[in-house]
C-alpha cells in the first residue's frame, strides 16, 4: 500500500542531532530567520533553536528519502511535527515551513513566562482523566486533558498548580505514572488561543499546495487532503489536543507496509510496535545512511 | 382504484442505463481501462449501491474505481457494504460520492468509520447483523447497482467464485431479479469455468480486474500466541459446557480463546473420552487450528461462511468433511452459513471486549465503531426454534411441559483485557458511543437475555439457571475477578452460587489448573499445523514459522 | 505437537528427562539462594536464579541435568546460577573420578552472560568450560538446545565444547546475537530485522549442516531423551574444539571481502580437508606495526622488536622457558576486516588454539610443563556475519579449550593484562588462566559487552547504564572494581599500560615468575579465583554459598 | 521495581512448602512456606510499579476463597491479575492435592 511517515515534535532534541545536515540548509534557515542553528545542549534550552532545529533535521531527512525515490502515502506529525509532515506531503514549501515555525516558536516563547506547563498521566483512560480534570479546572486554575498519545497515556496542559492537583488525584486513582513534563507552555489547550490566532493569520498568507499524499490532522485525528483542513491544523493545533492515538489508528487502517519515524527519538515507533506488527522503525535507530540502506533493501523486497 | 402506470419502469430504466454503456461493451465484457467510465455512466446520484466487501474477499478493483469517479457525475450514493474493510470504502464518502451507509461490520476501518459518523460525513441507515442486512436487500434496501468479485468468468458470463463464494450469490440475486445492474470484476476470463457458481444470465457487465482481488487471512491464529490462561478457560469450557451439555453442533468465534479449545480436543478432550460425543458438526470458516481435531477424527462436517487463505489444498483433500464441489474446490456461502449459525446449531461460543454487570456484551470501545459481523446472529436465541438435541434441551430449567430449550450462547473472556483494562464494567462504552454518534440502538453485540454462560479464568457462570436479574448479576460478579464488577462479590455469596450450580470454579469441574500448560495443545505453532495437515496447509507469509 | 519439549519451562525440561520418580532437584527455589545483584539494580530476581539442577536416572543411567530457564532474564548466566552449574559439574567430576559413572547433561536456553552481573557471568562461564573439559575425559558431556532463546554469547562457546550437541529446528546457536552485530558493525553487516537471514544463518538446520550442531531432533520429549541416551551409550564425541587444522584450511578458502550466502557455505564446508599446520614463532622485523598495549608488552617481554608472524594478529614465542601469546590489531588486515582493532575472530581463535596445542604436544611427557603467559589486550570478539556463519563460537571455544587442557595438564597459565579484557575475546584468551596479573590503569576495560550494545539489550540508555555500573562491581567496566571480585592474583598500580620501561618490564617479569611459582603444588583448576581472601570476604560470597549448598545436597 | 507487603487472617494450615511459576515477562513465581506465625504474610517484589491496589484486591479475593495460612513470597514480572490469580490457585492446588 505505501508508507506512513511520522514526525515527532519537541522532547528528544539533543546535541549533535544536526551533524549530517548540510551547510546550505543551515544557511537557508539563517537567511530566512536570522537564526544560526547551534547544535548544542545549551542551545537546546531555547525553544526557537529546538523548533527550528527539529524542523531542519526533518526537512533534511525527507529530502534524503525522496531523493532515493522513497515516498510516503500518508503522513502525521505530532505538534511541531505537523510542519515536517506537511513538508513531506508536499503541502508546504521548505521556506514557508521554516518561516512559520520560526514565528510559532517566537510566539510560544513569549506566551507564558512561568507557572504554566504540561504533565502526563499513564495508566488511566481519557474519560477517567477528564473526570479528574473536571474536579480541578477553574477560571483561576485552568487545566485541560490534552494530547492522547495512546489509550492510557494522556497529557495535561494548564497552570502548574492545577496540573499538580490532577497528578495527585491520578496517583490516588490507580495511575501507574503521573508527572510534570519539561514543557514551559500549556500547549494544546485553549490557553494557546492568542498564539494560534496570530499564527493562523500568518498562515493565510502562505500557499498550501494540494497533494496526493494523505495528511493526518492533530486536531481531529482524521485523514485529509483538503488544504483548508491542513491550514487549520498548522495554525491551530496548539489549541487542540493532539489526537495521536487516533491519527496512528487511522494510519494503520490504511495498512501501510512500512512505518518510518523521523528524528529525533523513537517514542512513536515504540508505541506503534505495541499494537501492530507492521514493519516500523525510527531513523534514529540506525542513522540516516543505514536507514536508507534498509529502506532500499525492503523496497526491493 | 386501479392505478394507471407502466409496470416496467424499472426495467426500462435499467435498459436505458445499459444502453449508455453499450459502446464500451463487447457482449458483457468491458475493458479494464474503461471501468471508471462505465461506473460513471451506470451509477446515478442517490442510487443504492452494494460493494462486495466480505470478511475476506474484496471487490477492491471496483471499489478503488468507484472512489475515483467524478463526484459531479456520481454523488450521494447510498452504499450497502456488509463489511467495510478497505480505506477506499471510506474515501467514497470523503469525496462526496456517497453519503449514506448500511453495514454490518467495519473492524478493519472502525476508527475512521467512527470519525466519519461523528463528523456527519457518513449517515448511517443502520448497523445490521449479517442476516438483517442480507434480508433487507430483498425488502427495502433493494440495490440499483451491485459491484461484486469473481475469480473466473467464462465467455457466457458464468462466474466461478469458488472457495471464497461468501455472499456473492446473495448480492447478485438481490439485483439480478429486481432490475438492478450487476457488475463483476473477474481475476481471469476463461473459456470454461471449473463450475458455475452464478449463472451468466444474472450478470450484466464483466470487467477484468487490474490485479486479483484482495484476500485477508482473517481467521488464522498462530498457536504460538495462546496463553496458559486461555488454555485454562478452554479446559473449563470443554468440561463445564461441551461435556456437561453434550454440545454436538457449534460455531466458534474467531480468537485465541476458541483456538485453544480446538487445539485441546485431540489432547485433553481425547483423555476425557469425549471423541465422537461432542463437537461433531460445525458451522465455521476453515480455521487452521481445527486441523488437528479433524485429523484425529473429531469432526464429521464443516460448513463455511467463507474461505481461508492457505487452506485450499487441505480442504480439497478432505471432501468428506468440507463442502466441496465436483471441481475439487470448496464452496462457501455466508448467507446460508449465517442461517445455519443462527438456527441450526447447539452452541455459539465467542469472545468480546466488554461485558456489563447485567451480562450484555459489546466490542465497541471509545473512538471505534466496529459493527457486529456474525456474532449477533449466532449469539442470539431464535425463540421459535424447537430443537431436540440434548444441548438445547438441557437449557430447560423447569418441569413445565411447555418449557422451551435454548441455544447455548457462551462468552469467554479474561477479566482484564488489553492495557490491563477491566472487561467487566458497570456501563458499556457502547452506551456513550451511541450518544456520540446518535444511533437508535446501542451497539450491543450480544444481549444478556441471550447469553447462557460466561467463562472467565475464575470460573463459569451458568446464567441460564438464574431466575432473576439480581441473581444473574451475582453470578457474573462471582467470576469477574478484581474488576469493579467482580469486587462486589463475596465468599459466602460465591459458596451459595456454587452449591446451587449457578457458578462453577475449576475444582468444581474437575479441572486441574496445574495442567493448563501450552504443552497440552495439540499444536504449538504454525509448523505443527502444517505437520498435522501432512503438508497440505500452506500458511500465508506473515504466519511463517522461523525454523 | 503433543509431548513438546520446547514448550516446557526450564524446570519441567529437566524433570521430564528422568525416569519417572527418580528426579531430585538440588538447591531449588525453596532454598532461597537469590542473586544478590539484581534487586539493587531494580530487577525482579528469581528464586532459583534461572538455573535448575536435578539428579536421577535416565533409562537407568545416573545422570545430572542442568537446565536454564530462558524466560527469566533471557537465560543469562549470573553469579549464583553460574556457581550452581560449576558446583554441579565439579561434583559430577568427583563422582566419576571416584569410579561412579554419572552423566552430565546441559539443556541450553541462554543469551550468555547476564549483563546485569556481567563480570560474574564471564567468570562463571569460564569456570563452567573448565569443568566440561575436565569431565570429557571421563564421560560424554551432552548438550541439548531446544530453542526459544537458543545458545548465545559465552554459552555458545560452551555449547561448542560439548561432546555431543543436540538441537531441535526451533533453536539458534551463535556467539553474537543479531542485535549486537547490528549495533557493533552496522545494519549492512547484519540486519537484525531480517528473520530469514537470521534463521538461515543461525538456525539449527544450517548449524547441523556445518558442524556446529551434531544432531537435529524433532521437538518431542521421548525422541530427545532417546537421542541423549544413544549418545551416551555410543560415547559420542564430536571433538569440535579439536578441528583446528580443518578450520585453518577452511579459512584459506574464503574471501572475507566478498559476499557469501548460507547456501554457498553449506556447499563449501564438506569439501574442506584438514591439513597440517604449524604456527611459527614471531620474528623480529624492521617495520613498526600497529601500536597496542598488548603488542608493546609482548615485544618488551620477549625482546622481539616489531614482532611479525604469519598470522599478523597473533604473536607467540617461547622465551626463557615461558611461552608468551598475544593477540594484536592489524589495521591493514586485508583478509579479515572485522578484527582490525585487535578483536578476537576466527583466525585468532583457531591460531591461538593451534599454538597452545603445539605447546602441550611439545611438552608431552615432560615433568616440567612450560608456563604459558597470556598477554591480554582484547577489545572484544569480532562482530561479523561471516564470523557467525562459520562459527566464531567454535574458534573461541577451541582456544579456551586448549588453554584449559594445558592448565589441567600442569602448564601454569598466567594472564598479564595491560589492556582491555572484554567479552568473548577474554573467554578465548585469558579467562582460562589460573592466575591473573593486571595493571592498575584507568584505561583498561574489563567487561562482557560494549556499553552501546549492553544499553540496547537491557533497554536502558548509555547514561543509565553508566550510572548503574559505576558502583556495582558486578557490572563495572574498570579494573579497580574488577579487583573486588577476587578474580585477580595481583594488581600493579605503579605501572601504567603504556609504560613499558626496562625497569617496569623487569618488574613484570618478576611478578609473572612469582605467579608461576604460586601455582606449584596448587590445584590446576580455576578455584584460586573464589578461594582467595578478597573472594571469600566480598567478591564471591554468593558463589561460595552456592557451592556449599550443592555440596551439602549432592548425596542428600 | 516495587516491594509490597500484606497480611491476612487465615485458617487453613499449610504443611509443605510449594513453588510454582517462572519470573518471565507477564508472569510470576509464587513460593509458599508453612508458618507458625498467627498471620499469613505476603511479600511481593514486582517489576510493575503502581499496582498496589490491584494486588490487594487480588489477594483479598484469593484469601477469602482459599484461606491458606502460610508465608507467601511472590516475584512478579508484570503479570495481569488473571495470571496472578492462576499462579496462586495453582499453588493452592499443589498444597491441597500434592503433585
Amino acid at each position: 500500500m505505501g508508507e506512513f511517515w511520522m514526525f515527532p515534535g519537541q522532547g528528544y532534541q539533543h546535541a549533535g542531532m544536526l551533524q549530517n545536515v548540510p551547510r546550505n540548509l543551515i544557511d537557508k534557515v539563517y537567511d530566512l530567520t536570522g537564526i544560526e542553528l547551534t547544535d548544542t545542549d545549551e542551545a537546546y534550552q531555547d525553544s526557537i533553536q529546538i523548533q527550528l532545529g527539529i524542523l531542519t533535521l526533518q526537512i533534511y531527512q525527507v529530502n534524503r528519502l525522496k531523493k532515493a525515490g522513497i515516498n510516503p502515502q500518508i503522513v502525521g506529525g505530532h505538534s511541531l511535527g505537523v510542519f515536517g509532515a506537511a513538508y513531506a506531503a508536499e503541502n508546504l514549501r521548505c521556506e514557508d515551513a521554516i518561516r512559520i515555525v520560526y514565528q510559532r516558536a517566537k510566539l510560544m516563547q513569549n506566551a507564558y513566562h512561568d507557572g504554566y506547563g504540561m504533565g502526563v498521566v499513564v495508566g488511566l483512560s481519557r474519560t477517567q482523566v477528564e473526570q479528574l480534570v473536571a474536579q480541578v479546572d477553574s477560571p483561576t486554575e485552568p487545566v485541560f486533558a490534552s494530547n492522547q498519545n495512546s489509550a492510557v497515556q494522556i497529557a495535561l496542559s494548564g497552570k502548574l498548580t492545577a496540573i499538580q492537583k490532577v497528578i495527585e488525584l491520578a496517583k490516588k486513582n490507580g495511575a501507574q505514572t503521573a508527572k510534570l513534563i519539561k514543557v514551559p507552555v500549556p500547549s494544546h489547550s485553549l490557553l494557546m488561543k492568542n498564539v494560534a490566532q496570530i499564527l493562523s493569520a500568518d498562515l493565510q498568507k502562505i500557499q498550501i499546495v494540494p497533494s496526493q499524499i494523505r495528511y493526518l490532522t492533530n486536531y481531529s485525528g482524521m485523514v485529509t487532503q483538503s488544504v483548508d483542513d491542513i491550514r487549520y491544523d498548522l495554525g491551530n493545533n496548539l489549541v487542540h489536543p493532539v489526537y495521536w492515538e487516533q491519527m496512528t489508528d487511522v494510519a494503520l487502517e490504511f495498512s501501510p507496509d512500512l512505518i518510518v519515524e523521523f528524528s529525533p527519538g523513537h517514542a512513536f515507533s515504540k508505541l506503534i510496535k505495541t499494537k501492530s506488527d507492521i514493519r516500523t522503525f525510527a531513523i534514529d535507530d540506525y542513522g540516516i545512511e543505514d536507514s536508507l540502506f534498509l529502506l532500499e533493501k525492503w523496497k526491493r523486497g | 382504484m386501479k392505478v394507471k402506470r407502466s409496470w416496467t419502469q424499472q426495467r426500462d430504466a435499467k435498459n436505458a442505463r445499459m444502453e449508455k454503456v453499450s459502446s464500451l461493451l463487447n457482449g458483457k465484457f468491458a475493458k479494464t481501462e474503461d471501468a471508471k467510465e462505465i461506473l460513471e455512466r451506470l451509477i446515478e446520484p442517490n442510487d443504492k449501491v452494494v460493494i462486495e466487501g466480505d470478511n475476506q474477499k474484496q471487490a477492491d478493483f471496483l471499489s478503488r474505481t468507484l472512489a475515483n469517479v467524478d463526484p459531479e457525475r456520481v454523488h450521494d450514493l447510498h452504499m450497502i457494504i456488509s463489511s467495510i474493510s478497505r480505506p477506499e470504502h471510506l474515501d467514497i464518502f470523503d469525496k462526496g460520492i456517497a453519503s449514506k451507509i448500511d453495514f454490518a461490520y467495519s473492524g478493519a476501518q472502525s476508527t475512521r468509520v467512527s470519525q466519519m459518523i461523528s463528523s456527519g460525513r457518513m449517515k448511517v441507515g443502520a448497523i445490521h447483523t449479517y442476516l438483517e442486512l442480507f434480508g433487507r436487500l430483498f425488502i427495502d434496501l433493494i440495490p440499483n447497482v451491485v459491484l461484486v468479485a469473481a475469480e473466473k468468468a467464462d465467455r457466457n458470463g458464468n462466474l466461478y467464485t469458488g472457495f471464497n463464494t461468501e455472499e456473492t450469490p446473495t448480492i447478485v440475486e438481490s439485483a439480478a431479479f429486481k432490475n438492478g445492474i450487476v457488475i463483476v470484476q473477474a481475476n481471469e476470463i476463461v473459456d470454461q469455468v471449473p463450475r458455475v457458481d452464478i449463472p451468466g444470465d444474472q450478470i450484466d457487465v464483466i470487467i477484468p480486474a487490474d490485479k486479483p482481488y484482495e484476500l485477508e487471512p482473517l481467521f488464522t491464529r498462530d498457536p504460538q500466541n495462546i496463553t496458559e490462561i486461555q488454555i485454562l478457560m478452554a479446559m473449563m469450557a470443554i468440561r463445564g459446557i461441551y461435556e456437561k451439555h453434550n454440545v454436538q453442533s457449534l460455531n466458534h468465534g474467531v480468537g485465541f480463546n476458541t483456538s485453544a479449545i480446538e487445539l485441546l480436543l485431540p489432547t485433553y478432550g481425547e483423555k476425557l473420552g469425549l471423541k465422537g460425543k461432542i463437537c461433531r458438526n460445525w458451522e465455521l470458516n476453515p480455521t487452521p487450528t481445527l486441523i488437528p481435531a479433524i485429523e484425529s477424527g473429531w469432526v464429521e462436517s464443516i460448513h463455511s461462511f467463507g474461505g481461508e487463505v492457505g487452506m485450499e489444498k487441505y480442504i480439497a483433500a478432505r471432501p468428506d468433511i468440507f463442502f466441496v464441489g465436483k471441481d475439487g474446490s470448496m464452496r462457501s456461502n455466508r448467507a446460508l452459513g449465517q442461517v445455519a449459525g443462527q438456527y441450526a446449531i447447539d452452541m455459539f461460543i465467542g469472545s468480546t471486549l466488554q461485558i456489563d454487570k447485567y451480562g450484555n456484551s459489546s466490542t465497541v470501545t471509545a473512538g471505534r465503531v466496529p459493527g457486529f459481523g456474525g456474532a449477533p446472529n449466532m449469539g442470539s436465541n431464535p425463540t421459535g426454534r424447537r430443537h431436540s438435541t440434548p444441548a438445547w434441551q438441557a437449557m430447560k430449567t423447569t418441569d413445565n411441559p411447555l418449557d422451551k430449550g435454548q441455544k447455548l450462547v457462551v462468552q469467554m473472556v479474561e477479566t482484564f483485557g488489553a492495557n490491563k483494562q477491566p472487561v467487566f464494567v458497570d456501563k458499556l462504552d457502547a452506551v456513550d458511543v451511541q450518544k456520540e454518534i446518535n444511533m437508535e440502538n446501542a451497539p450491543i453485540m450480544i444481549y444478556s437475555e441471550d447469553t447462557t454462560h460466561i467463562v472467565t479464568e475464575e470460573g463459569i457462570a451458568y446464567l441460564y439457571k438464574t431466575d432473576s436479574m439480581a441473581e444473574r448479576q451475582a453470578a457474573i460478579e462471582a467470576i469477574a475477578g478484581v474488576t469493579p464488577v467482580g469486587l462486589r462479590s463475596n465468599a459466602s455469596q460465591l459458596q451459595d452460587l456454587r452449591n446451587r450450580g449457578i457458578v462453577a470454579l475449576p475444582e468444581d469441574l474437575g479441572v486441574h489448573r496445574g495442567e493448563a500448560k501450552r504443552s497440552l495443545l495439540a499444536a504449538q505453532n504454525m509448523s505443527d499445523l502444517v505437520k498435522w495437515s501432512d503438508g497440505l496447509y500452506n500458511p500465508p507469509a506473515k504466519f511463517r514459522s522461523w525454523s | 505437537m503433543e509431548n513438546s519439549f520446547v514448550e516446557l519451562n526450564g524446570r519441567d525440561r529437566a524433570k521430564v528427562l528422568f525416569d519417572h520418580g527418580t528426579a531430585r532437584e538440588l538447591v531449588g527455589p525453596l532454598d532461597n539462594l537469590y542473586s544478590p545483584h539484581l534487586m539493587p539494580q531494580g530487577i525482579v530476581p528469581e528464586s532459583d536464579d534461572g538455573i535448575i539442577l536435578m539428579k536421577g536416572q535416565i533409562k537407568g543411567l545416573d545422570s545430572v541435568v542442568i537446565s536454564m530457564e530462558g524466560a527469566f532474564q533471557g537465560g543469562g548466566i549470573g553469579e549464583v546460577g553460574g556457581a550452581k552449574i560449576v558446583a554441579a559439574l565439579e561434583q559430577t567430576l568427583k563422582d566419576n573420578q571416584n569410579g561412579h559413572k554419572e552423566y552430565p547433561i546441559i539443556v541450553f536456553d541462554t543469551g550468555g552472560v547476564r549483563l546485569q552481573e556481567a563480570n560474574y557471568g564471564l567468570l562463571s562461564i569460564s569456570e563452567i568450560q573448565n569443568m566440561i573439559i575436565a569431565l570429557k575425559k571421563y564421560v560424554p558431556v551432552i548438550g541439548v538446545v531446544p530453542g526459544r532463546v537458543g545458545a548465545f554469547g559465552g554459552m555458545s562457546i560452551t555449547s561448542a565444547m560439548m561432546s555431543y550437541l543436540i538441537a531441535t529446528d526451533e533453536a539458534r546457536v551463535a556467539l553474537n546475537g543479531p542485535e549486537v552485530i547490528e549495533q557493533e558493525a552496522g545494519v549492512r553487516e547484519f540486519d537484525s530485522s531480517d528473520k530469514n537471514l537470521i534463521w538461515n544463518t543461525l538456525g539449527t538446520k544450517q548449524r547441523a549442516a556445518t558442524g556446529l550442531v551434531d544432531e537435529i531432533v524433532d521437538d518431542d520429549v521421548d525422541l530427545i531423551k532417546n537421542s541423549i541416551v544413544a549418545a551416551i551409550q555410543a560415547k559420542k564425541d564430536s571433538h569440535r574444539t579439536e578441528n583446528v587444522d580443518f578450520y585453518l584450511n577452511l579459512l584459506k578458502d574464503i574471501d572475507f571481502n566478498q559476499p557469501m550466502d548460507t547456501e554457498e557455505y553449506r556447499k563449501l564446508f564438506p569439501t574442506v580437508k584438514a591439513g597440517n599446520h604449524h604456527i611459527a614463532e614471531a620474528q623480529k622485523s624492521a617495520t613498526p606495526k600497529d601500536k597496542s598495549r598488548g603488542r608493546l608488552w609482548f615485544e618488551k617481554l620477549t625482546g622481539i622488536e616489531n614482532a611479525e608472524s604469519e598470522v599478523s594478529t597473533v604473536l607467540h614465542a617461547t622465551v626463557d622457558g615461558k611461552e608468551f601469546i598475544a593477540i594484536v590489531p592489524d589495521t591493514q588486515n586485508k583478509r579479515f576486516p572485522r578484527v582490525r582493532n585487535g578483536e578476537v575472530g576466527l583466525m585468532e581463535g583457531f591460531t591461538v588454539a593451534k599454538i597452545v596445542n603445539q605447546v602441550i604436544e611439545e611438552d608431552q611427557g615432560k615433568e616440567q610443563k612450560r608456563p604459558i603467559i597470556c598477554i591480554v589486550d582484547v577489545p572484544s570478539q569480532a562482530y561479523g556475519y561471516k564470523e557467525e556463519l562459520i562459527g566464531i563460537n567454535v574458534a573461541l571455544a577451541s582456544s579456551a579449550a586448549a588453554y584449559a587442557k594445558a592448565r589441567q595438564a600442569g602448564h601454569p597459565v598466567v594472564d598479564f593484562i595491560p589492556g582491555d579484557a572484554v567479552s568473548g575475546g577474554f573467554l578465548a584468551h585469558g579467562l582460562q588462566s589460573n592466575r591473573m596479573i593486571a595493571l592498575g590503569d584507568d584505561s583498561i576495560t574489563i567487561q562482557a559487552m560494549s556499553k552501546a550494545s549492553a544499553a540496547r539489550i537491557t533497554l536502558r540508555t548509555i547514561e543509565e547504564l553508566e550510572e548503574a555500573t559505576k558502583h556495582v562491581p558486578a557490572m563495572a567496566y574498570d579494573v579497580f572494581n574488577y579487583t573486588k571480585l577476587g578474580a585477580l592474583y595481583k594488581r600493579i598500580d605503579s605501572i601504567k599500560s603504556w609504560d613499558a620501561s626496562d625497569k617496569n618490564v623487569a618488574r613484570i617479569q618478576k611478578e609473572i615468575d612469582a605467579a608461576i611459582d604460586s601455582t606449584k603444588g596448587q590445584p590446576t583448576d580455576l578455584s584460586y579465583r573464589y578461594t582467595n581472601e578478597i573472594a571469600v570476604k566480598e567478591g564471591r560470597v554468593a558463589t561460595l554459598k552456592m557451592r556449599k549448598a550443592v555440596e551439602n545436597q549432592w548425596n542428600n | 521495581m516495587e516491594k509490597l507487603n500484606y497480611k491476612f487472617d487465615t485458617q487453613e494450615e499449610v504443611k509443605e512448602p510449594v513453588h510454582v511459576g517462572v519470573v518471565a515477562s507477564g508472569d510470576l513465581e509464587v513460593l509458599v512456606y508453612p508458618t507458625t506465625d498467627p498471620q499469613t504474610t505476603v511479600e511481593i517484589v514486582t517489576g510493575s510499579d503502581g499496582f498496589g491496589e490491584v494486588w490487594k484486591n487480588v489477594l483479598d479475593r484469593f484469601f477469602a476463597r482459599y484461606p491458606l495460612h502460610a508465608d507467601f513470597k511472590i516475584n512478579d514480572f508484570g503479570a495481569t491479575p488473571g495470571v496472578v490469580n492462576l499462579r496462586l490457585a495453582q499453588a493452592m492446588e499443589e498444597i491441597k492435592h500434592g503433585e
